[in-house]
């Protein structure tokens, strides 16, 4: 069972990806999509975790104390930057879609065919 | 030399920063000389970077972070002659259409300037960096800025709706990407490439590695728009600026592909089983070269056509590169080059097209174009060079290509090129010629235009795009190109070498005194170069003047090709949530047949 | 694809993808059981050589400095590309300059409390990031949420220097083209971009670092002022319909 | 169930099976709005399960990120889809 975090980890990713293909509005679509991201976060941060370890802040501790890994926190940081960003350019794109089709699903915006 | 590298990434950073920070402040032609000055500079230090890294890879650590023990601590951006040669190549691309934007662009300029550096800076930081996690974020970076500048003519539902298709399926594939990255971290504690593939040398490939791999891998074939994931693509730059399309089909397309070789070399290769990755990278590019060949041929908005062109030339280029050999990495890379040139070129001509006429759709534009014969040229040279006649344009890597290959791939690579190349001959013979018919019910229904006025500047979009266009049809035939896309593939390809240099600082072996000579190919390439030349005219003709052909052939040609043609449409319907689910599959799929070979 | 059929194609595929999943998470180490090297290497070398006591942040802007210049771009790119995007709401905008005011004076003055508590805050979590947890990114998103507070406590035209574009792009650039400069920096003097250049300060207090706590503020400033940029190119887009939509104000 | 408890410290578990349910709650959640009330507990529960994993700062941001960035960013695009619908109806 220690396997659980991960196990959770990829739950969230295949939920996330079924919101993602099956939303019928932009806006729920975005928010899927940070779903689907928050996996790599919280995989980012459960591989990273050592048993009866410290935050790696050493400010009272003296440095060599154990300590959980810093480098899938500084990833998982960078992560949450990149959430953002693309949240606020999806929902921008789907207030254009909106104003110019009068509607935010996928499914009727299919302006352009192949 | 090692200042260079991150100057490449710093510089169009900067330049990016002062141009929209600056925006209401300096005067436009102060403004526009920065941003040509800051694309111009970043290319002629690829170039000299090309050049000092002729002995050995350029390794930067940023921070002065060197190794210790061998465990990588920094980032480092290390660059050998195939990197150091794509930075130059996305510095021309760039640059050629930061300038053909001059004019063409004017309203948000210093917003769209921004956004193309940051896109430059971020497609050179991912050639040349060392560093899993960093090959995520200059990719983010890149998307991002794309993102934005597909969707730049917001007055317009298209391009609304293709920049969400396209930033939809491509977060998408970013985010199983930082999955993949998660996974292989725990496996091994190491981020940089050099180590990551020494650490993975040591254990067995194990469901972990493969997965991850599946992974990163697919991340990388979505960015690349390959087969199933290359939905996006058309939308996307049926409806992007010229300018912009002309960044995204000639180069940023083609960086899935260099971290798919990156990741390979420098990683996956010590895991590969009798070459069981490539086969199924090999296949993957067979089937997009030849499906993606026969959407353009159904295409008839120019840009969709284009787009459809560059995902069959992805194909080809993939399969080179699934070859796992010398010559097939070297052939990837000389089509890379020419077809990134010739890509831009006539994404060029076709902004040229749109706004001489406000239209960009073929069968609407029919003879419209007579008598230009400068862009009627530029048009149909590039269109040669794309389909790989002998000794122009893609040729040479075409037949570097077969050289490796199996005797049944070569010919079903060529058809892909041939394919697309007749369309886009088709094209051009029908709107500067007037040839065939006016209308054409296989090509589907017309598309929204915009008819805008643009004050352009027109000698200068033409002489950019022949510009773009000859460099692309020359570089079959520049001496010695063949043999240091050889050398440059066998330096990519050295994965020891590589890690001695990046991890222990070990001097790599002199390289060998390189001919300055045309390349010589085989008599096979000739006839295969020469048949696809003949074939695709043959194919422009016949789609030309599909009315003429005898009954009982059209009858039969609409029995057997008709229900497939029409299922081909359906699959590419413009709706993202088909396109994730196609992701889903093709990363399901793409993993099992790993899983399985690996097993 | 109907949504029918899609969903027919899409449950097997997730099903599969989540077989693999289920593969890889076997090969994974047990939870709690990281083996390192990366992690346990700079657990150990950066406080001695960087001289700050949160790791993270010696990681983010010093050890992997270089992923943070990128990730400053990307919402530089993005802040960029929103406005690309909705440019087409600024040239058609015509807001009218109006002062709405809050009625009670009570709502005020908490709200005014808030502003300045968040300030605090905001300035707190930067300003210490390197040595406590907090950092440029966050106390940039609370240094923008406490002045977007003004907004609604003040008046429209409060907040309008805070969305002048004129005032806030050449912020935007300077934080994130700051970033680049002191890279540049430690390049023209001969060493690795984004080398630590400055005195790296006694342990544990603000004055530690070097070059961090430099990086840090650049981000701050460039987190504060495009959060402050995105939500004056949503908020801008809301309030116009409303204000068309409601003849009263 | 022994070996879950000396494997993850129960406050783990607790905070791994919140996220694990929260997840699903969010994209279930087809009205926008609600969504974005939900997904704003779903990101508290990441906030929590970032704090017991001993990860400060990327709690802290995520922190931020769901109480002020995401809500403001998403109840602003709401607004504005709905104000124009209003509108369009009312033409």
């Amino acid at each position: 069972m220690s396997y659980l975090p991960y196990a959770v980890a990829a739950w969230i990713c295949v939920v996330g990806l079924f919101g993602v293909a099956t939303s019928r509005n932009l806006i729920h679509l975005a928010i899927c999509l940070t779903v689907t991201q928050s996996s790599s976060y919280v995989l980012l941060l459960s591989v990273g975790y050592v048993k009866h370890g410290g935050a790696p802040i050493f400010k009272g501790t003296k440095p060599g104390s154990t300590a959980v890994d810093p480098v899938v926190q500084a990833l998982t940081l960078t992560d949450v930057v990149v959430s953002v960003a693309v949240v606020a350019l999806i929902l921008a794109l789907a207030l254009d879609a909106h104003r110019l089709a009068g509607t935010i699903d996928p499914d009727g915006l299919a302006d352009v065919q192949g | 030399m090692s200042w260079i590298p991150p100057l490449l990434v710093a510089i169009p950073l900067l330049a990016a920063a002062v141009t929209a920070g600056l925006d209401h402040v300096t005067p436009e032609p102060l403004q526009d000389a920065i941003v040509v000055a800051a694309a111009t500079a970043t290319t002629a230090l690829a170039f000299l970077l090309l050049w000092s890294s002729e002995g050995h890879e350029v390794v930067h650590w940023f921070g002065g972070w060197q190794t210790r023990g061998g465990v990588a601590l920094g980032i480092d951006f290390a660059v050998g002659p195939l990197a150091a040669g794509m930075c130059c190549v996305i510095g021309v691309v760039v640059t050629l259409a930061l300038v053909y934007s001059l004019t063409f662009m004017k309203e948000a300029a210093r917003l769209f300037d921004a956004l193309m550096l940051a896109a430059l800076g971020a497609m050179c930081g991912f050639a040349m960096s060392g560093d899993l996690f960093n090959l995520f974020v200059w990719l983010e970076l890149m998307a991002v800025a794309a993102y934005a500048l597909t969707g730049f003519l917001v007055e317009r539902l298209g391009p609304v709706q293709g920049a969400v298709n396209f930033a939809i399926t491509n977060t998408t594939g970013s985010y199983l990407f930082a999955i993949g990255i998660a996974l292989l971290y725990a496996r091994t504690g190491a981020l940089n490439l050099a180590q990551l593939g020494q650490t993975l040398a040591h254990g067995r490939a194990g469901g972990l590695v493969v997965v991850a791999m599946t992974l990163l891998l697919c991340g990388f074939l979505i960015k690349g728009a390959v087969v199933p994931f290359h939905l996006w693509a058309a939308d996307a730059y049926a409806v992007a600026p010229a300018p912009v399309c002309a960044v995204l089909g000639g180069v940023m397309t083609d960086i899935g592909l260099i971290g798919v070789a990156r990741l390979y070399w420098t990683v996956f290769v010590a895991v590969d089983r009798g070459g069981a990755i490539g086969d199924v990278l090999l296949w993957l590019g067979i089937v997009t070269a030849v499906l993606a060949g026969t959407m353009a041929f159904l295409q008839r908005h120019l840009k969709r056509m284009l787009a459809y062109s560059v995902v069959s030339h992805i194909g080809v280029m993939l399969a080179g590169i699934g070859l796992l050999g010398m010559t097939g990495l070297a052939g990837a890379e000389l089509i890379f080059l020419a077809h990134a040139l010739l890509t831009a070129g006539l994404f060029f001509v076709a902004g040229i097209l749109h706004a001489d006429h406000g239209a960009i759709d073929e069968l609407r534009l029919r003879g419209r174009a007579r008598g230009c014969w400068v862009p009627a040229a530029a048009w149909l040279a590039g269109t040669v060079g794309l389909v790989g006649t002998p000794y122009v344009g893609i040729y040479l890597g075409h037949s570097l290509i077969d050289e490796s290959a199996a005797a049944w791939v070569v010919p079903l690579l060529w058809l892909g090129s041939a394919l697309a190349g007749a369309a886009l001959l088709r094209a051009g013979a029908r709107i500067f010629l007037g040839w065939g018919d006016a209308d054409d019910p296989l090509l589907g229904k017309p598309f929204e235009e915009d008819p805008h006025e643009r004050d352009i500047l027109r000698p200068l979009l033409v002489g950019i795009a022949v510009v773009a266009v000859g460099a692309g049809l020359a570089i079959s035939v520049v001496p010695g190109l063949g043999q240091r896309a050889e050398y440059a593939a066998e330096r990519f390809r050295d994965r020891g070498a590589y890690v001695a240099q990046v991890l222990r600082g070990r001097p790599m072996p002199p390289p060998p005194a390189l001919p300055v000579s045309v390349l010589h190919t085989s008599l096979d390439s000739l006839l295969y170069g020469g048949g696809a030349t003949v074939f695709a005219v043959a194919l422009a003709l016949a789609g030309l003047y599909r009315r003429r052909l005898p009954n009982f052939v059209s009858a039969a040609g609409e029995r057997t090709l008709g229900p497939p043609v029409r299922v081909l449409h359906a699959l590419h319907s413009g709706v993202v949530g088909d396109y994730v689910t196609w992701v889903v599959v093709g990363t399901a799929v793409t993993g099992a047949a790993w899983a399985i070979l690996l097993r | 694809m109907s949504r029918r059929v899609r969903i027919a194609v899409l449950v097997p595929a997730l099903a599969g993808l989540g077989a693999l999943f289920a593969w890889a998470v076997a090969g994974l180490p047990a939870f709690g059981d990281y083996r390192g090297p990366y992690g346990y290497v700079l657990n150990r070398i950066v406080v001695p050589l960087r001289h700050t006591t949160n790791v993270v942040m010696g990681t983010t802007f010093d050890v992997r400095g270089v992923d943070t210049m990128g990730e400053e771009f990307i919402l530089y790119a993005a802040v960029v590309g929103v406005t690309l995007l909705l440019r087409d709401e600024v040239s058609t905008r015509r807001v009218e300059r109006h002062t709405r005011r809050l009625r009670s004076d009570a709502t005020r003055l908490v709200g005014v409390l808030m502003v300045g508590g968040g300030l605090l805050v905001g300035l707190w979590l930067a300003a210490f990031g390197y040595v406590t947890p907090g950092g440029g990114f966050q106390g940039g998103v609370v240094l923008a949420g406490a002045l977007l507070l003004l907004y609604v406590v003040g008046s429209h035209r409060d907040y309008r220097v805070f969305r002048d574009e004129h005032f806030l792009d050449p912020l935007e650039g300077l934080g994130a083209g700051g970033y680049v400069m002191v890279g540049l920096a430690a390049l023209a003097s001969g060493t690795p971009f984004l080398t630590n250049l400055f005195g790296l300060g006694t342990t544990g207090t603000l004055a530690s670092g070097g070059s961090i706590a430099v990086l840090n503020w650049a981000s701050a400033l460039a987190v504060t002022v495009a959060m402050l940029l995105l939500f004056a190119e949503f908020l801008k887009t809301y309030e116009t319909p409303l204000e068309q939509d409601d003849p009263g104000s | 169930m022994t070996v879950l408890a000396s494997t993850l410290v129960p406050l783990q578990a607790v905070a791994f099976a919140l996220v694990a349910l929260g997840a699903p709650l969010v994209v279930l959640t087809r009205d926008p709005l609600r969504q974005a009330l939900v997904n704003g507990i779903y990101g508290v529960s990441l906030v929590c399960l970032f704090v017991v994993l001993e990860a400060p700062d990327p709690a802290l941001s995520m922190l931020v990120v769901s109480a002020i960035a995401y809500p403001l960013v998403i109840v602003a695009a709401i607004a504005r889809v709905r104000a124009q619908e209003r509108k369009r109806n009312d033409e």
